[in-house]
Order: structure tokens, then C-alpha cells, then sequence
């Protein structure tokens, strides 16, 4: 804020209106043809008021939209390290086969002997997600993780009223850690959450695990890797926990990063889990989605997979669309994402069975890596002594003890680092540990991006623990835009741009 | 490998750093007998040279709209895409950019969304708007749920007008919440059907204009029923083109607007990713699913735009969550605002009139052969006819000749209704198409 | 430089050294099958030093260019208002199609048989550039403006050689106003260049050309509309002049935007002109290139156009690649710039002839606008007085006499403009006026722009005139680095990156 | 118009404020007799998706190397370029930009070049190297006349290996501007032929390894006779692929390194653009054509680039500049150096070693085939056959059969060595490539 500009732009960082008061006359951005207005078969229902969207030209939609992705961090920039994210490299190969003619532009409902293409992608797809889970059944058509949640859990819901059981078990177990959709989930499937305690150690609290254990119990929701970046030692001993005492595991594969190629979750006696085609496989997270979240089932649950399901006949392959055994019903519109199973696809056979084994490696060496790096300055309850290193899993946890009376907290630790050029970690999440940071840097980051981050996060560490709270509060200071402020906009929500509320453009535009 | 920048050496120097032997250390966690020491049973790392040839090899052997005269809809519209729509969204800095919870440093995708929000609620006439839902099916899902939510009630009235997908889907996702869904038997033209099913117990109707079979309905007289009954009406659509030229639903009453904005800037790509539109009155806010972008302020007292009214959310609510969405579809509904800030009124009017034309050019075709009846009253751009034959066996001896000729309605519900074709044109479609469809479809049915 | 950041990054500005200062082991970001290492032809000939090229892995290069990238202006950022350079808006339509399947992938020495449609595509090139020249004869093959200057000055040598005037006709007469690729070019073809002077309002000294006129003058070498953005009014009297003095007529038609598709330079008595399909027709300029420089030939010179020629046979396109009658050699090693072809093409085709019409008349619309805008802040020399608007064609010129006294120059309100958010107009050119600015704004932007550009710059030129000398010398602040010594570039050449004289990337990256 | 932005308001009140009535007022310079009231004859504006349908149109008239096997080099060729490589040279802030004049705004094109020149100029095995000429064949003409300056001769002699294309470029570029070339009678293995027309006025001899005709030259020798005549030594490669497995002109001795850099990054697109490399002893950096970027420090102290020794410029020193060249390859440059980076060392090796393997399995297949000699002794991937029938019959048989296989000597150089067919394979090549190759050929000549 050094400089004011009388446009508003400073440097390179043009300053950029909301489109809807890009004044001016009445514009379009394409050419059509000119419409005979012969025809009429609307029956009289066109419509009364004209529409008041504005229109730009194209040279002038292509800079709004350049100008304001420029207000973006993104992978391609620098270290992404929320934990639970998975932000990695997005190839751009994959972007590139998923626009193939053939591929991007085929319609959904297209006649089977037109698509045998697609469908064989989408069985190989499934071939690759079971070989590398062990699990014997996928169903593609979940659209994101929290979507794959609902289809494992109504697949269990639809096997335990197949039991009989479908009105007694109605409790669903969860650790507090776990991620908010587990709960929402299970809620949005009719089931009561009940939460599980943890060990200090960061995992599941067996004994809390037994006591809740009951007839009543439907399926425990545990993500394995664990949201604090563990491996839950007792997963085996939990499975047959639960499913001693009837219930099913549904396990939260949004971790499956750190253990791909090397750790099965057949192995481990999972019934269900959902995989984030959108972390694990790279698909690129887009500002906020789309993303992809097949599911692999048991043998005990694969009959309660939902529709549409690929079928071969006599060599040639075509969907199974409508009602049949004991499929649960249909999740979306279609058969999912196929955009990102093309490119989760192209990301798999890029790898391969060997290169998938390192990115786990990969991911858990860096992340242990950051871990031993940061420890000494800040605080990792998980993360043992300074002469023993407890290894963590794809993500390093830390909390907010080193910041113990100075007056900074874990969300102006993000600021700070907003200025030296990184998008924070993922803040407050998970909910065991106060004030958690929980870091998550992927294979994709060298060892020479680790150190410049980690030498970044360290100068922050020591600049809070030296006492310079005022100057976190004022960070970020080289961001676009500084510190926002929530509470307004929560109390005064301001959720669409209307003419009468608009801030004065003219003062907008020179901001 | 190309993706993975760690050396050997890195990984040793790293080893050392951390105090381990070998990355099996870090394993130590993982029960002995869930370790594999060897590979997984697939093939080995490959180039891009070879992944791309066997993705065309894939690609191949399906028919591709671009070579073959097209008239599929009925959920999915195959329209021109502008290239700049495409740029924009390969940008790495929207492409590879995360869910903006750093607004600092995502004013790109925010004022994006606060732009797409406002866009949404002037298409559908809707006072609000969310930042996306997966599709227009769950958008439906996620309306019946937020009307019980609103009402207090359970019961929902699905019109047998509405694309069965949809009501499958809202059934999946919503029956297992409590929420009680009432069908419809497949009806052309009786979206108002619905209000025979109207009782004190019932949160919400859904009707859909233009409905599966393309028929347009007026809804203010359904809006005042159910309105009269308590209950909330949710009108669904599944071709956004469409809102250019027909009424829209918030102009007649509709509480919650759903729909489908794939036909704008979004790639048919086999069912998905699409991006679902859901609209609703101001009151209703609160009890919203999915994301929400609001303005604000910044420290220096600038305008920018957070994510907002979190506390709906499964991040903070968590079991009390308006719904479980988290990944969203960003990345479409950013195709969509920028193809919407091209077209523009003008353009999109333009755009819907050609689409109306074309059908009306189609209907006009299919309807003088002999045998082949209009069955839609009053449409957009796509339209039922019956068939003499059962209309899947007239889909598939169209596409033995090339020919893309429409989808069998008793696809879309198992069996039901199987001499119903359902056909649909767009700007896309040339005259010779059409002629080519009509020859082929005589040819077919002769 | 409010603040110091540890990692060297700035917010979203990201701090990134040269590739070869990227310590770590060796990397490849391709991966290659294993060769089988059994056979070998190469006579013994292998390198014996191994080569010292560093390589990047596909997340670090995506990164390193990204981050690279975000340092330059662009037109997709805002108003790149160079004159002379024509910097318009970038279908990106034009990107795609020049991409295509069996456009953009198919080799210049195909059989003709298996390249018909490329060969019809440049074709139909042709046939426009024709119609809209209204010239009889176009060599499409030149590489770039300077590149069709060659052909069209080695065409006239040609042609006084054919006429047995080759060793005496040696003079070329240009204006000093000219861009200095007429010159250079004239002298390239063994030509001396003679200057002719310029009248106070902008243009050709008829007095002064008839004065060189001569027996040993091979032709004039003309921009039309000139480099001060003023059409010649007498340019048919020019055109007459050079012709009865036995001369040939070049015409520079880099500022070709401003007439397409309203005066023909066929009608003009033009000889021969090039066309700068990267300024007309908005293929992209891509940081330096590349361009397109077709030649358009009268009848006197067509016989003379340069080697490959299109022919047709029984309606079957071919190349006539080898010397045959008068035509000049080739001038390149195939048939030119093909993927300019591709994109001009496609932009004459949306724009048609009543688009094209419109963009030249839009172009001097935006250029007179601003003129009238900010005449009354700067010296607009051949603007006309404060009651009269003597208009410009695309391009607005003006010099530094408003500077008169304040100790600012030129290029300091050109650093100004870049804190503004502004890429600076072209300075010092042409060098007919003192310190000049000159500024073509193109048919692409808006009214909007172009208000918003004009405010920013009468800021400036009021600040200028209010006396801030020492802060226009110290601009510009905003930008990713602040002005750059050129002197101690040329001083002392580094051209290339060397191990032993490399900065410390320590430093560099902390920088 | 969609890529105009004025309305007609826009365009009354710009007039307004100029105080002229119409457009017309504007154009007052322009001769009357001059002035077009109408259109010109040609077709009106089209929209996105018409211009899409006839480029498509024209491009299904072409045979596309992806769908057929590829064995023509001779100047260009085919290699598989990253995706990513694409996604660079797309991005607005390379593509849109313009010659980076002002360096505060140009660091990412200025720092690319100058990483862009130290990698041609290690890869060559120079001092230094520009940031790019039209293509090889003009870098070419631009070493004659360049060479001719810095010896004050003018006579440059041009090998029989030299590509024809080249050496006919050379003449009309430099002849024109006083360099006397004299040309050398084809030669499949005569690079050192040169020497025999050596002489005390020669400025240069230019020869080429590998040459047209795919032989791999030493030149050392050539090097020491061309200096002891106080001449210079231009050597030319077509193929910058070779130079990650043959030795580098630079390390031979060689004075000026031209060639073509398509190899690497940039597509084939029927000719162009390509980039030529130029690349020469820092000793004659002053007498280069074309623009440098060169380091240097900002007014805070901080690393910089800007473009430099402009003083050699047209721009700069018009009629006395060593070229007339302003606009260059800049974005082909851009792909090359990201291509390049993304082999470095070992990806580089490993293509040019796998392209050499194909190379010599497709000579062995055509070896093997009676009455067909592979004629070039020493060769990277690319050689010379003889053919029992005409070359320019058996490419046009082949064509016909789908294949494209290589290109006729003849038809670069008129007529001559008319049974010499010129091939190449690449690492896009698979086996099945080579024996439909061998195969087709095999029935071509029987
Ligand atoms: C542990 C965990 N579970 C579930 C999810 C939800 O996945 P999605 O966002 O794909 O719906 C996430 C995503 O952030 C997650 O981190
Ligand atoms: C007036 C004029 N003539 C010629 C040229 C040279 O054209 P090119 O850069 O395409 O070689 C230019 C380019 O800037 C120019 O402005």
C-alpha cells in the first residue's frame, strides 16, 4: 500500500470490477447465427422480462477472468500444503486426453455399440482400483469423496436391512478426529453419530472402541491413514471388533496417498472405502472440485453397489441402469466423473504399479521429513522426542503449544506465511490437538521446495516465539487482498451482487 | 519417474535427516502382514508418448458426436464450447488452485463464484444461489432434503414428468434421510398431476420445465397450491439453454430452483463432471446446502469475497451439516460463468431462439414420417415421438447407420413407456443432419 | 520492499532462480523407454563430454515457467497500447484450430496428395489477402514483417535485374521516419538508403522525394499509414513520382489495421507491401515471435515472387518448389509460417468483411479518442490545435515538449505507466518528433479501457508537469523488478549463464 | 462482432468527443478515389463454431501422421512433445506478450531466453548463442553474412550435404547482399569436398552433420584447414535431436552452430514456425544477428535480464545492423527451452539413443529388401536409400497405401539423385511402424 494508482492497478495486479458493473452498453461474446423467428412451439411461455445478465465481448472476458485468476495461489505456484488435501502436480497430459474427440465429447446416453471405448476405460479403471486396494468390487459413480461416503454407507445401510437389521442398527461410530463429512454422512443416511474417544497417541482408543460397541451399532467411519496423519496400529483389531459385534467397517480412503502399492485395504479388513480420485490420483482440484470418490466394497457388501453397473455380454460391455438384486439405487444423474477417470486413468498407467509405490514412499519420506525438520521449532504432539522420531503417515501434525503465551495464533501463523509466499496449511482440522497445523506437502515437492518452506515456516516459528504478535496480526500484507473480515460477511450476508446494494463502481474500480 | 522430483540421493539425505534406517521405518505402524514387499499385480510406469496413444486407442472405438449427425439430450446437450471457455479453465492458477478457504489468496475464485452465484439467481429468477452442487440430479436430492428441512415435514411429490434420473437419485439420497418420496407414473404433459398428491404432510413438489419430454409448463397455478398447502414447490430443469427464451421458474413461484448448467461451458464428457444449480428465496438461505460465497471487507477496508455461512457446513457443523457436499464442481461452474459473461442476455437468447428453431426444423422432419407421432405439446429443443417400432431397437439400427437419433424413454425407467423416442436439436444440429435423421429414421421404420 | 520475506517471495510473486541453479541431483521431468543398446551407426562419432544441460522433473519445470510467466504484462492483462506493433486481442479459437489433427501435426514434405487441405487452406489465405489488398500476386512464405520486406525488396532487384538495371539502379529513398527494418532491409538486398525528409505535419516532403528521384533509384520504401499514424495523403502522387522515375513502390503495410477492408493498397500504386499477420491479424506475438509476412505483389512484380509456389493441376493442388521463369529463390527452408496461416485464416473468417471493415475503423475510432483525450495534457504534434482535430489513422503520436522543463522524460512516463498497471506505449519512435510517445490502442479494447487508461496517463502527465521529477525516476515500485541497468549489460555481456561467474543461488533465491 | 468491444453508443460518443460527425471525418487523408463505400467481395463474419467446421473441413483433407506410418525427416521431424510443453507456450502472460522492450514487465520472457540461449549454446557446444532466428535455414544465411562481416570476404561455400532448402535460403538472403556462395555437386558422404574450393578469400565453408542425407561428419579437420585460411567454420544440423549422442560442431571447431530447433518442443505445422538456433565464440558476440538477452541488476541491486547490445539492431542502427530481423521465434523458443528442460542430460541421451535404435532397425528392414542399398554410411536418424524405381514414384506409392515414407531427394534439390529416397525414424515409431513400412515398400517395388 505503498503507492496508490489512479487505476487502481498496481504493477502487474490489475485491478478488476465484478461484471456486473463493467458499464457500457450491451455486449456479447459470441456470433450466432441469425435466428429465422418463423417457428414458435412454446405454447406461449417465453419469457416476460428480459434476462439482466451482462454480456462482454471476448477480449474483454478473457482479461476479466486472466486478471482475476491472478488473485490465485495454486499448486502450479508453489508448496500447497493442506493437510487432508492431497494437493499434488496435476499433469497435463491428462488434461490433455481428457479433452480427446472421443473421449471429452461423448454423450452419456449414447447407444452401448457406440461407447465401447468409454465403458472399457471404466473397466479398467475399476481393474486398477481393485487390483491396488485388494478389494473384489467398485462402484465408479460417486461424484466427490463425501458423495462415496454415502454410497459405502448406504450400501450398509441397504445390507443391514437385508440382515434385518435395518431398524436396530442405527448408531454409527467415529472418531472425534475424523472429518466432517464422516458424520454428516452417517446423519444424511438416518444413522446417530457417536464419537470415539483417542489415545494420546493420535489413534483410536480401543477401550473406548469396546464400550461402545453394541447390537444397535451399524458401522464404525475411520479414516486410515488417520486425519492426524497416523497409521491406526489396531486396524486389524478393530475390524474384528466391529464386525464381531455386527457392524460394518467403512474406512475414509482420503489419505490412500501414503500408503498406495504398498499397504491393501483388503488387507485390513475393510468393507467399504471411498477414494478421492481428486487426491490420491491427482485429478485437479479446480478451486473447490469436481472431484471423484469411487468406492471399493467387501465381498459382504459388493451386492449393495449401486447403479448403473458395467456388465460384458458376450464380449461387448453395456451398463446395468435399472433396479436389479440388491443394488442400492442410483447416486447422480449418470455414471460419474468420467473426466476424472479418464485422467486418474492416464495418472495410473504414467506410474504404474512401481511408480505408485513411490509416490506413497515419497509421500510419507517428505512429510517425515518436514516433520523432523519443524519439530524443533514448533510444537508435534504425535511426532515424539527430540531424540526419537515417531514417524507420521503423509501429514504432519502439529499444534499451537510453542505459541504459548505470545499472543500469535495458529491462524496468524498462516498469515504469515500467505506473505512469504505459500498457502498455509490446513488450520484447526483435526479437532484432537489444539490449534492444529497439519502439514501435507505429497511426492510432488523436492527436497530443495521442502527446505525453502520449512526455513520459511522455522523464521516465522522464531519470529512468534520472539514476541512480534502485532506484526502477525497485520500479515498478510503482500496478498492481493489483506485479512478479510468473516464476521462480516456471516452477519450481513451480501451472497449475489444486486444494482440497488452494489458498492459504487467507480470507487470499486480505482480501490 | 517424470512427476516424482526426489533423487536418490535426496531420499538417503532425507533418511538422515529424519533419524531412519530405510522408508520401511516409516512403515513401522502398518501391521507386518498388511506390508507388501513386492509390486502390485499391474503393468510398470509408462511415458506419455504411450499413455496417450492407449487413451486413443480408447477413444477410438467410440462414436464420437463430431462425426456422426447427433440428437441426444434428454438430461446432457451436446453445444458449441468457446475456446475461450476452455483457456480460462486450464489456467493452472484456477485449474490447480484449492477450495478458496484462503481468501487472501483465492480473490480469483471467489469473486468467480460470487459472480456465478448472481448469475444462477438471475437465470432461474431466484433471489440466492449456491456455489455448485455435483449435478442437477443431487441438486434435486439436496432441494427435497432442504425442504423438509424448511417445512418440517417429510413427504415429496416427485411429477412424472421428471427426468427419472433425478427421481432415482432423490430417492437414493433423500429417502434414506427420512424424507418420504411420492412418484409419479410417467406423464407427457401432467406436471400439475402433482397437486392431486398434495396433502398437510407434504414439504415440497417437484416438477420439471421443460420436463424429460420436453414439455413446458406453466407453474404459477401449481406454485399456488402447494403454496396454499405449505409446502414449498421446486421446479427442476435440466437444460439451462432454455431459461433464455421460457419463463423461469422464479418468475412463477418456484421456493428452490434445480438444474443441470452442463449445457453451458461444460463438456458432454459421458455424464460428468457437470455442475448442479440450486437457487432459493433469501429466507431460505440459512438452511442452504453447499458453499456459499459472500462480500466483505479486507483490514484495509476493500471489498473481497470469503466463503460464508459456514456453519451449514460439515466442516463445522458436522453431524448437523445442511448436507455432506464438500468437493464440489468448481472448476464447471467456473466454465459456466465465463460462457454465461459471453453469451450474455443477447447472446443467450440468441443462442435459446436457435436451439428452439432447430427442434421446431426436427419436429417438423420426424413428424411427416409416416407412423411417427409428436408427442410434446409445447417445447424448447427436444421433444418425445412414438415410434411404430419399440423405440430402443430404433436407437440402435440409427446408430448402426451412424446416426445418434435420440434415446429410448424406456432407457431412462426400466421398460417404461418403450415406444417413446426422445430427440433433441441445438444450435450444433445443420439442416443435412436433420434431413440425414429423418432419412434414416424412414429408412428404420420401413 | 515494505517487507523482507525469508523464501524470497513476495505473496503470490514467487521468488525463482535460473534452471541451472536448481541444486539437487539429475533429473528428467520425460520418461523414455529403455533404449536396447545393441546397435550403433553412428561411425564413432558419439559426444565424448557428456553434456552439462540440467533437467527438471514435470511438477519443478511446470513451476519454474508459471512462475516466470506471472512476471510479464500480456494483452490478456490490459492495454498494451505499443505503437506500431498493433497488439489486438487473441482468439483463442485460432489457438485451437491451429492445433487440430492434420493441420497442426502434419509435415511440410508430405506428398501433395496427402495435403490438400493444407494446401487449399493457404489458398484461401491467399484469396483474401488478395481481395482485401486488391493486389493481383501474394508470396505467402515470408517468416515474419522484416522477412517480407526481403521478399519484396529482392523481387524489385529482381526485376530492375530483368530490365537490365540491376547494377544501376542502387538507391533506396525511405523516410527517416521509417522503421528501421526498411533500411536494414534495403541495405541487405545491396541497395544504399537515401532519406527523405518530412513535412511538419507528418509526412513525405514531396519536394524533398522529387529532389532524390533519379535514373539510379531502385524504388521508395513506404509505410502507409506512416509511423507517426498519419495516412500519406499524397501517397498517390508518391506512387506516381517513383513509378515515371523508373522506381518501384514499396509499401511497409505493418499499419495495415488501420485501412483493412476500407482503401486498398492496390488502388494506391503499391508495388509491393508485406503484411504483418501478427499485427493485422492477430496471430499472437508470443513474447518476440513468431510472425507472418506475406507479401502482396502488383503484376510488374508477380512474375518475381519467391519460390514455393501453389499450382493447380486437373484440380489437384501442388507446390512448383524449383526455379522456373523469373521467380525469386526460396527464403526459407519450407513454406512458411503455416500455423499463422491457420490462425489468420481463422480470424478473417469470424470477422468477415463487414468484421474487418469494422476493426480498422474501430482502431482509428480508439486511436482518435484518445488523441482528443489527451491532447490537452501532452503535446500531440500532429494532433491539430486545441479547436481542431486533425486525426491520426491507428496510432496516436505525441512528443515530449509537454515535458519541456520538468525534468521528466519520456521514458520516465513510461515507468510511471507501469506502476499504473499499463505496459508503456513505444518510445523514442519515430524519430521524427523529439521524445516520442506513440500509442495505438487497437480495435480490442473498450471505451471502458481506454478511459481508465487516458485517466491514468493525464495523472501522470499532470504529476509530470507539477514537478516530481525524482519520483518519476525512482519508478517504477511496483513492478517484479525496478528499472535495469542496460548500460552494465552492455558493459559487460553475460549472454549466458556459466557456472564460474553465476551469482550465489543461495543469494538469488533468498533475494 | 465478438471480438470488438465498441457498441454503437460507445462509438457516437468516442465521436462526440473527437467533434467529428462520422467515421468518414477520420479517414479525410485517404484519397476519395481511394475510399471503399462497400465490402469487399468476400464472405461476412461467421461465428466460433462455422470457422471450427471449415477448419475441420480442411483439415480432413490432409493425411495426419497420427493416423499413418511416419518416416519423413529431411529437415523436420516428428517427435512427442509434453503436454505440459503445450500448456506453457498457452499460458496468456508467454503467448500475449510482446517483445520484452520493458524489462520490469518482461522477466519471464527475458529470464527464459536467457536460459533458452545457455542451453543452445551448451547443447552446440559454443560460447554463445541469440534468442532466435526465423528458422534454420535463414540462422543459415545469417552465419554466410555474418561470417562475411566478421573476415571482411565474401565468398562462403556451401557443401553437397548441405539441405538443398539451405543452401538455396543462403543464396538468395546473403547473394543478394554481396556473399558470393558457391555450391558443391550433392555428395552423400563428401562434407570435406568443401575444402578442395578453400581458398584466401573465403569468408566460410558451411557444412552440415548430420546432412541432408543423414551422414554424421568429423570435423575436426575441416575446422583446421578452414582456419588456416583464416576462414570460418559454419556447421549446420537440421535435427537438434542428434546432438544429445553426437559430438558437438563446438567441439570440432567450429565458428558459427546453425541449425533447426523444431526437434525439440515445437510442431511440425506443415513447415512453420520453427526456431533457428544460432549459436557462435563469445569473440564475435558484437557481430551476431538477432536479439541476446543479457544479465544484469536492477536499481534495488536485484538480478535482472534485459535484451542487450541492441547497438548491432535494425531498431537501433538501421541500415548498418547486422540483420534486418525484429520479430524472431520467440514462442518456439519459449517451447524449446521447456522441452529442454524437461529432458536435461538424461532425458536428451536417452531420446537420441532411442531414436538412433529405430533408426537403424528400420535400416535393417530396408536393407533387407532386394534391390533396395542404404546408402549413408554413418548416420543418426535419419539415411539415404537407393530405390530401383524413382524416389518420387515410390513416396507416391507408398502414400497411396497409406504410408509416408520418406521424401524423394529429387524433390528437394530439382531432379537430382532421382533413385535416392531419404527416411527417417523417431522415436514415435513403433516395430509394427517399421514392418508396414518394409512391408508396403517391399509391393511398391516388386
Ligand atoms: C479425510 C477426508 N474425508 C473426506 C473428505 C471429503 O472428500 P470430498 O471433498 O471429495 O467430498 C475429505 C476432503 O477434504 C477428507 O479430507
Ligand atoms: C512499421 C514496421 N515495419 C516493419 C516491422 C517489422 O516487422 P516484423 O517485426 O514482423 O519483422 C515492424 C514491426 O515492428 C513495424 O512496426
Amino acid at each position: 500500500m505503498s503507492q496508490a494508482s489512479v487505476s487502481g492497478s498496481r504493477g502487474l495486479l490489475q485491478a478488476e470490477p465484478l461484471i456486473f458493473e463493467m458499464l457500457g452498453g450491451e455486449r456479447t461474446g459470441v456470433d450466432l447465427p441469425e435466428p429465422k423467428g418463423l417457428k414458435d412451439r412454446l405454447g406461449g411461455l417465453k419469457r416476460k422480462a428480459a434476462l439482466d445478465l451482462p454480456g462482454l465481448t471476448e477480449p474483454e472476458a478473457m482479461r476479466h477472468y486472466v486478471r482475476l485468476s491472478q488473485r490465485n495461489y495454486a499448486i502450479d505456484l508453489g508448496v500447497f500444503p493442506l493437510g487432508s488435501c492431497t494437493m499434488k502436480h496435476n499433469p497435463r497430459l491428462n488434461e490433455k486426453v481428457a479433452r480427446m474427440e472421443g473421449l471429452g465429447d461423448i454423450h452419456p446416453l449414447q447407444p452401448a455399440s457406440t461407447v465401447q471405448g468409454a465403458l472399457a476405460l471404466m473397466e479398467a479403471l475399476s481393474h486398477w482400483l481393485m487390483e491396488l486396494t485388494g478389494m473384489p468390487a467398485v462402484a465408479l459413480s460417486p461424484k466427490a469423496g463425501a458423495h462415496g461416503e454415502l454410497c459405502g454407507m448406504l450400501a450398509i445401510r441397504a445390507a443391514l436391512y437385508a440382515r434385518g437389521e435395518g431398524e436396530t442398527r442405527k448408531r454409527v461410530l467415529t472418531p472425534i478426529s475424523s472429518h466432517g463429512t464422516n458424520p454428516a454422512t452417517a446423519a444424511a443416511c438416518g444413522f446417530t453419530v457417536d464419537e470415539i474417544e483417542a489415545l494420546p497417541d493420535g489413534r483410536v482408543d480401543l477401550n473406548s472402541l469396546t464400550a461402545k460397541l453394541g447390537p444397535d451399532v451399524a458401522a464404525i467411519m475411520l479414516t486410515n491413514p488417520n486425519t492426524c496423519g497416523l497409521f491406526e496400529r489396531d486396524v486389524k483389531e478393530i475390524a474384528d471388533l466391529v464386525h464381531a459385534a455386527g457392524g460394518y467397517f467403512y474406512c475414509d480412503g482420503a489419505n490412500y496417498n501414503a500408503i498406495v502399492g504398498r499397504v491393501r485395504p483388503g488387507d485390513l479388513g475393510v468393507d467399504a472405502m471411498h477414494i478421492n480420485l481428486h487426491k490420491t490420483f491427482s485429478t485437479p482440484h479446480g478451486g473447490g472440485g469436481p472431484g471423484a470418490g469411487p468406492v471399493v466394497f467387501s465381498e459382504a457388501l459388493a451386492p449393495f453397489a449401486p447403479l448403473p453397473r458395467i456388465i460384458e455380454r458376450d464380449g461387448v460391455l453395456a451398463f446395468e441402469e435399472h433396479a436389479f438384486g440388491e443394488a442400492t439405487g442410483r447416486l447422480c444423474a449418470f455414471q460419474g466423473q468420467m473426466g476424472m477417470y479418464i485422467r486418474a486413468l492416464a495418472y495410473m498407467m504414467s506410474h504404474g504399479s512401481d511408480g505408485l509405490r513411490q509416490v506413497a514412499e515419497d509421500a510419507v519420506l517428505n512429510a517425515n521429513y518436514l516433520l523432523a525438520r519443524l519439530k524443533p521449532y514448533m510444537s508435534a504432539p504425535f511426532g515424539g522426542s527430540k531424540d526419537e522420531h515417531w514417524p507420521c503417515m503423509h501429514e504432519a501434525l502439529f499444534d499451537d503449544s510453542f505459541l504459548d503465551g505470545t499472543g500469535v495464533e495458529t491462524s496468524d501463523i498462516a498469515k504469515a506465511l500467505i506473505d512469504e509466499g505459500y498457502h498455509p496449511m490446513t488450520m484447526y482440522f483435526p479437532l484432537v490437538v489444539h490449534g492444529a497445523m497439519l502439514i501435507e506437502p505429497t511426492e510432488t515437492e523436492s527436497k530443495a521446495e521442502l527446505d525453502r518452506f520449512a526455513n520459511a515456516l522455522i523464521a516465522i516459528a522464531e519470529r512468534a516465539k520472539a514476541g512480534d504478535a502485532a506484526a502477525f496480526k497485520a500479515a498478510p500484507l503482500l496478498s492481493p487482498v489483506r485479512r478479510l473480515d468473516d464476521t462480516r460477511a456471516a452477519r450481513q450476508p451480501k451472497l449475489r451482487w444486486k444494482a440497488e446494494t452494489a458498492a459504487d463502481p467507480a470507487r470499486v474500480a480505482a480501490e | 519417474m517424470r512427476y516424482l522430483p526426489l533423487t536418490p540421493d535426496d531420499r538417503r539425505a532425507m533418511l538422515g535427516v529424519i533419524g531412519a534406517k530405510s522408508i520401511d521405518d516409516l512403515y513401522v505402524d502398518v501391521p507386518k502382514a498388511a506390508q507388501r514387499s513386492g509390486l502390485v499385480d499391474l503393468p510398470r510406469a509408462q511415458g506419455e508418448a504411450e499413455v496417450e496413444r492407449a487413451m486413443r486407442g480408447y477413444a477410438k472405438k467410440n462414436l464420437s458426436p463430431a462425426n456422426a449427425p447427433f440428437f441426444i439430450g434428454a438430461g446432457a446437450y451436446r453445444h458449441h464450447i468457446p475456446a475461450s471457455v476452455d483457456h480460462i479453465i486450464q489456467r493452472s492458477e484456477f485449474l490447480t488452485a484449492y477450495t478458496p478457504y484462503q481468501p487472501e489468496i483465492a480473490q480469483g475464485t471467489l469473486q468467480s463464484i460470487f459472480e456465478f452465484q448472481t448469475q444462477v439467481a438471475i437465470l432461474t429468477g431466484m433471489e440466492v444461489a449456491n456455489a455448485s452442487m455435483y449435478d442437477g440430479s443431487t441438486a434435486c436430492a439436496e432441494a427435497a432434503l432442504m425442504a423438509a428441512r424448511v417445512t418440517k415435514r417429510s413427504k415429496v411429490i416427485l411429477s412424472g414428468g421428471l427426468h427419472p434420473h433425478y427421481a432415482e437419485t432423490t430417492k437414493t439420497m433423500a429417502g434414506a434421510n427420512g424424507v418420504v418420496l411420492i412418484d409419479s407414473a410417467p406423464a407427457i404433459d401432467g406436471e400439475a398431476e402433482v397437486l392431486k398428491l398434495l396433502d398437510g404432510d407434504t414439504a415440497a413438489v417437484i416438477v420439471q420445465s421443460p420436463n424429460v419430454f420436453g414439455t413446458i409448463t406453466e407453474l404459477n397455478k401449481i406454485a399456488e397450491a402447494v403454496h396454499a398447502r405449505g409446502a414449498l414447490l421446486i421446479a427442476v430443469f435440466t437444460e439451462a439453454v432454455s431459461l433464455g427464451l421460457i419463463e423461469p421458474p422464479g418468475a412463477m413461484g418456484a421456493d428452490i430452483v434445480v438444474g443441470e448448467g452442463q449445457s453451458i461451458g461444460v463438456a458432454l464428457s459421458f455424464g460428468g463432471p457437470y455442475v448442479g444449480l440450486f437457487a432459493t428465496r433469501e429466507k431460505f438461505m440459512r438452511q442452504m446446502p453447499g458453499r456459499l460465497a459472500g462480500e466483505t471487507v479486507d483490514a484495509d477496508g476493500k471489498r473481497g469475497f470469503v466463503l460464508t455461512l459456514s456453519t451449514r457446513e460439515q466442516h463445522i457443523r458436522r453431524a448437523k451439516a445442511t448436507s455432506n457436499i464438500c468437493t464440489n464442481s468448481g472448476l464447471c461452474a467456473q466454465a459456466f460463468t465465463m460462457h454465461m459473461t459471453l453469451l450474455g442476455r443477447k447472446g443467450l437468447e440468441r443462442l435459446a431462439l436457435l436451439n428452439h428453431e432447430k427442434a421446431c426444423d426436427l419436429a417438423d422432419a420426424l413428424g411427416a414420417i409416416s407412423g411417427v407421432e409428436v408427442l410434446t405439446p409445447r417445447f424448447f429443443n427436444e421433444f418425445a415421438v412414438r415410434t411404430p417400432k419399440k423405440a430402443d431397437a430404433v436407437v440402435e439400427a440409427l446408430a448402426k447407420r451412424g446416426i445418434l437419433g435420440g434415446v429410448a424413454y424406456s432407457r431412462l425407467k426400466g421398460g417404461a413407456m418403450d415406444d417413446v423416442l426422445l430427440v433433441c436439436a441445438t444450435e450444433t444440429n445443420t439442416d443435412e443432419d436433420i434431413a440425414a435423421f429423418a432419412g434414416a429414421l424412414k429408412e428404420v421404420l420401413s
